[in-house]
């Protein structure tokens, strides 16, 4: 175990897989040369040269299709999204090539893909720059969709992500790049997909999250420690495919939940993880499921609004404490 | 920027005020080439002409059986164009190049050696198919001949090709290529990102526009403000050709040519000029164009032009051609079989080949 | 009232609205001389002339942002796509600049343009061409997306888009056109977007729904009625803004609902209408909230898998019984 | 197809094998025009000149007020290419004509007339800026001026400036559209499928590339296989011109000419070279370049030359332009103070602007 920057553990989980692995590349808009927008492949052009860590002009349909092409031909791309943001301009890519592109050729060609980069919001940078996209990409079958929230969780899952054969959605955060963690130092560290983590154990009301919100949940968990509840906090870590078992398992115990995701609120993470708790656990149910999400405007530019906008925590004790009753 | 290679040439002169640049493009017209020019066996003419064919009757009894309710969804059928498939099929090594396409696919799949009974099957939407019957007239892939598909999305593909030309030129393996696409999908801007990458990152990969004329009911000219498609090819400095795509032998030696670039790293443009006979699919009721016009374009039809040249050349006699088509409808017909004969998927198929894995955890 | 299809209701809607008001134009793929690839704009370059009935090259996020450009200049574009499947490759226009430029201007420039076409399943076509993009589009703030299931609504609600000083996304059926109807011909006919319409009054069991699969809402109906049951069925015709007051009306009365939605299922509308259900009335449910939706897989093309695909009436009723507790 | 109008010449010579252009470029070199010739009074060239004053002096104290954390966000500065806003706006019908451009817009809302205050006030996102503090620094607005935004995904506005274009067209009330982007933005599919509907359409629309040699880190040798841009509009069938960008008058001159071509229906492209002094955006450590280029750039600066200029041909004196400077200085500082005491939106602004009504149910 050593102590790593988010970014850090990402370029490891990289680094690693690369050497071990000739067929890895690395793709994206200043990965190379200026070492990453937000320095994730520091070092990286050096240690592999220019064939292998690849500076691409700003061109994300192309660039995709182009990681999606070498997949289907025997690579394994990593394509790297300045931010999550631009990946609409290239989303028909991912969505229609990557995701089908197996299915329509009867199992011929797999796309072992990782499209990442940073997702949510970061700040002031206004409406079409801190958008969350877990709610778009998740619902597409053929991607699987991973939002990890500490350094050992994006180091394990990034390994798993690049191992898989299948095409993945990979979500960091801007805001976290800089978080420092314990990262395991196993070569082979890898998490499975589709596990969520509990991240704290508690019986008194399950607290739904994952990426960059999680943290928020786990600052809300310690309030209501501080009032005399027991909160469990779960991180989802794969949103697609859903470990929808843990959840439930923890809402069989607590009887109640609220989420916190950093989405604009209509048809998102939320919504879906709602859906699938109630027609599993609709018995266990004590109260109503309530969620706390960005809200449902776009972002604002101003430091008050953007405060505003984001996913409160207050919101998110209070809904606690709605769903327990205890006001 | 000077740049002389290929079958482009652009020269630069700078005054003060102003400057220029002329650009050369090759033309490969029809008539131009022999069979032995472009070191092609009588043989190898003969199975041309063969897969010509074809590529012809297997759609003539897919229209056909598509009329009999017999295939559903979208059918685009390619007769007018083969002279292009087979063309450019014969001018590159069958497995070890890689070849892409949109949804008019039929030709390009025959052409590359997939079975009668494969391809018929996937229009009937069976197990046997060469999609397993998961994609369907616009899908055909075909891993062993490195068919990369058959693609829906207009233009969609093109960077998917540079993808994979891309992957040639990593694993070092000599393999190039061949992106098709039509002169709709050119109004596409995946298409210019796509160039301009083929040509900053030296691809092993040809453009191939298919022009044949129309985009459904949209004629080039009412879709583009400058329909000379080579001239695309000045903004990314790769070399582009026209190709007359109604003889085979130019086809052929386009491709042959823009290949050996491609394999020494250069990317280039071919826009191959071509028509097709039928509608855009099987609801078309073609208003766009006049029945004069198509005959017009029948006159030149590519399998009765390599007809011509063979019997011309005494490759083979009108009998021995005769037999030939026999054997494809032979092959055509028991294809049909094939096809009805073969089961629809099982219901639990529609799970199978989503992800590379069995335990994935699917809602209901 | 005159007996229409739905792609005549489309028309006289567009019609009637640009005989009004000279600023709107219709653009698009094949809508001019072609008459639209699903005839809905036939006539209509006749009538208004090229500058008015414009065919475009086959360039979704060049038409997309052109007719953004025109809707912030003063004019009131109507862009059609020959399906929403195409929406994809010029979607970051609809999301980002149309739905956020009234926003990051501070209110200066409204962008009212109505983006239309066919969603949704239409048979054998595969992967790329069956998506339903509602789950897609509605999570955006800023647009507002209408889903008419039958032609009287098609033209009331196509009216109201075109006037509506908004980013519309207007979701019709390459299936549906066909389909005819009563229709109102007055001129001045509009729909309120974002009301509900009760299309059957029952206490038994809500059945929400939008857009073509409403007809299968409708014939499960049928089948409860001839069971002996007394289901509600609501048509959402616009959603969002989601008229949940209606929904919830409903439940308030029945205490139970299945919701069939021809998306695939993962964070689509049937998780949000399920979220807001059981936000708002959770104490009146007596059963799971159960959907009924495509698979959760791309849309295969063989005809058996196809079918099989698609939302299935027979799980519908069984969900119906389930959740009435009556199996 | 032959093409002889505006500053592009295209000339076609068909042989059996090949075919021939030739395209001539204008170019709009610095020091070739003099603002008589350009029908620009003394008086103008000193508003000119206070203006890129005020556009640099306005943003170096944005910078400082960033250090200073009073603005947040991204802060993309246009310091050294105030000669391309300037000489625009100069060009074209304020009022009239429209425009558009990417994120790195204070110079061009300055050139237009907005003023120092409703800038800074949305730097600091508060409810006097110019956006009401909902854009920031990438997305200023202002209807009065017709400026269509200030756009933060890369490439993407393009075609909105065709839209506008095309308004202006449909509704022939004579404006004009210039849309402006970077270097980078052109591997962007968007413009290029911009550029042919403006072709097709004919619309009054002049794109302009702001080329600075850089986007974020990448030099346009590192991001284009053929980073001559004006080779693009052969492709298009549109004239193009290159534009020396550190000359006020050069770009002048060249949005006056290509205005009037736009005016008469014919798109075109202008390449205006220029340098950016400062990184990327404020966090950019900038080691793609070494500081001997950016001081060699730096001895082109636009203030400086056209300041040379007014001397040379005694349009003012120095004390009269340290007058001008003086006005400038206090204008901007007038700025700041205005932006901090302006307000902070109300929360419950957050709701307003979205939608053009007050009743729409957001959900919470
Ligand atoms: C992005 C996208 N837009 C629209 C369509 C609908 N469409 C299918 S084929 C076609 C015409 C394409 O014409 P062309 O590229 O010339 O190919 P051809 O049919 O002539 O072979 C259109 C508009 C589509 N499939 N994808
Ligand atoms: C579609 C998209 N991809 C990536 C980005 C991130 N990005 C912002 S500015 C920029 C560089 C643009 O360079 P250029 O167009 O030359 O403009 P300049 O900054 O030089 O003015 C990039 C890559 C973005 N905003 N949008
Ligand atoms: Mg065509
Ligand atoms: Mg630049």
């Amino acid at each position: 175990m050593a102590e790593l920057q988010f970014r850090e553990a990402l370029r490891q989980a990289m680094t690693e897989e690369m050497e071990r692995d000739e067929s890895i590349f690395l793709i994206g808009e200043e990965v190379a040369e200026y070492n990453g927008a937000y320095k994730v492949s520091e070092g990286m052009l050096e240690q592999f040269g220019p064939s292998r860590i690849i500076d691409t002009p700003i061109s994300e349909n192309g660039f995709c299709g182009l990681g999606v092409g070498a997949a289907m031909n025997g690579l394994r791309p990593i394509v790297e999204f300045m931010t999550w943001n631009f990946s609409f301009v290239g989303m028909d890519q991912i969505l229609n090539n990557a995701a089908k592109m197996r299915y329509m050729s009867g199992g011929q060609f797999n796309v072992p893909i990782v499209f990442r980069g940073a997702n949510g919001a970061a700040g002031q940078l206004a409406a079409t720059h801190n958008t969350s996209v877990e709610s778009i990409y998740s619902t597409i079958p053929g991607l699987k969709v991973l939002a990890p929230s500490n350094p050992d969780d994006a180091k394990g899952l990034l390994k798993s992500a690049i191992r898989d054969n299948n095409p993945i959605v990979f979500l960091e955060s801007e805001v976290m790049y800089g978080m420092k963690g314990e990262v395991s130092d196993d070569p082979d560290y890898t998490i499975p997909i589709g596990k969520a983590r509990i991240a704290r154990e508690g019986k008194d009301v399950t607290i739904v999250s994952h990426g960059k919100v999680y943290w928020s949940a786990m600052k809300v968990a310690d309030r209501l420690v501080e009032a005399g509840y027991d909160p469990e906090v779960i991180d989802l870590r794969t949103i697609r495919p859903l470990d929808i078992d843990t959840v439930t398992a923890s809402i069989r115990k607590t009887n109640r939940c609220v989420i916190l995701d950093e989405s604009n609120p209509f048809a998102s993470i939320s919504s879906e993880v709602t859906y699938q708790i109630q027609e599993r656990v609709f018995d266990h149910l004590d109260a109503p499921i309530l969620r706390i999400t960005t809200k449902d405007t776009p972002a604002p530019f101003a430091r008050n609004l953007m405060d505003h906008y984001m996913p409160s925590e207050e919101d998110a004790y209070q809904a606690c404490l709605r769903v327990m009753y205890a006001k | 920027m000077e740049a002389a290679r290929g079958s482009a040439h652009v020269s630069h002169v700078s005054h003060v005020q102003t400057s220029k640049i002329s650009v050369t493009f090759k033309g490969y017209s029809a008539g131009s080439y022999t069979h032995t020019e472009l070191g092609l066996s009588d043989e190898k003419v003969l199975d041309m002409y063969q897969n010509m064919l074809l590529q012809r009757r297997f759609e003539q009894r897919a229209n056909q059986m598509y009329g009999k309710q017999k295939i559903a969804g979208f059918l685009h059928l390619y007769i007018g164009q083969e002279a292009v498939s087979t063309g450019a099929a014969t001018g590159i090594k069958i497995g070890t190049d890689s070849l892409i396409t949109a949804y008019r696919d039929h030709g390009h799949a025959l052409a590359l050696g997939m079975s009668a009974n494969e391809c018929m099957a996937e229009l009937y939407g069976k197990v046997d198919g060469c999609s397993k019957g998961k994609g369907g007239s616009m899908h055909f892939f075909s891993k062993e001949k490195r068919l990369f598909g058959g693609h829906g999305i207009v233009g969609a593909h093109v960077p998917v090709g540079g993808g994979i030309a891309f992957a040639h030129k990593f694993k070092n393996d000599g393999g190039v290529c061949l992106a098709f696409y039509g002169d709709g999908a050119v109004g596409q801007g995946a298409i210019h990102e796509a160039m301009n990458l083929a040509s900053l990152y030296k691809l092993p990969l040809i453009f191939i526009i298919e022009n044949n004329e129309y985009a459904m009911g949209t004629a080039t000219d009412r879709a583009f403000g400058q329909p000379e498609f080579t001239r695309l090819a000045v903004g990314y400095d790769i070399p582009a050709s026209q190709v007359d795509g109604m003889d085979v032998f130019s086809v052929c030696k386009a491709v042959q040519d823009h290949a050996a670039m491609a394999r020494e790293g250069q990317p280039s443009l071919l826009e191959i000029k071509t028509y097709r006979y039928l509608g855009h699919s099987v609801s078309d009721p073609q208003k766009y164009r006049t029945k004069e016009e198509l005959d017009g374009k029948k006159e030149e039809d590519p399998i009765i032009r390599l007809k011509a040249y063979i019997l011309e050349n005494s490759l083979a006699d009108n009998d021995a051609l005769d037999a030939l088509d026999d054997e494809v409808k032979e092959t055509v017909k028991e294809s049909v079989e094939f096809a009805e004969n073969s089961p629809f998927p099982d219901l639990s198929a529609i799970y199978d080949d989503i992800y590379d894995e069995s335990d994935y955890p699917y809602l209901n």
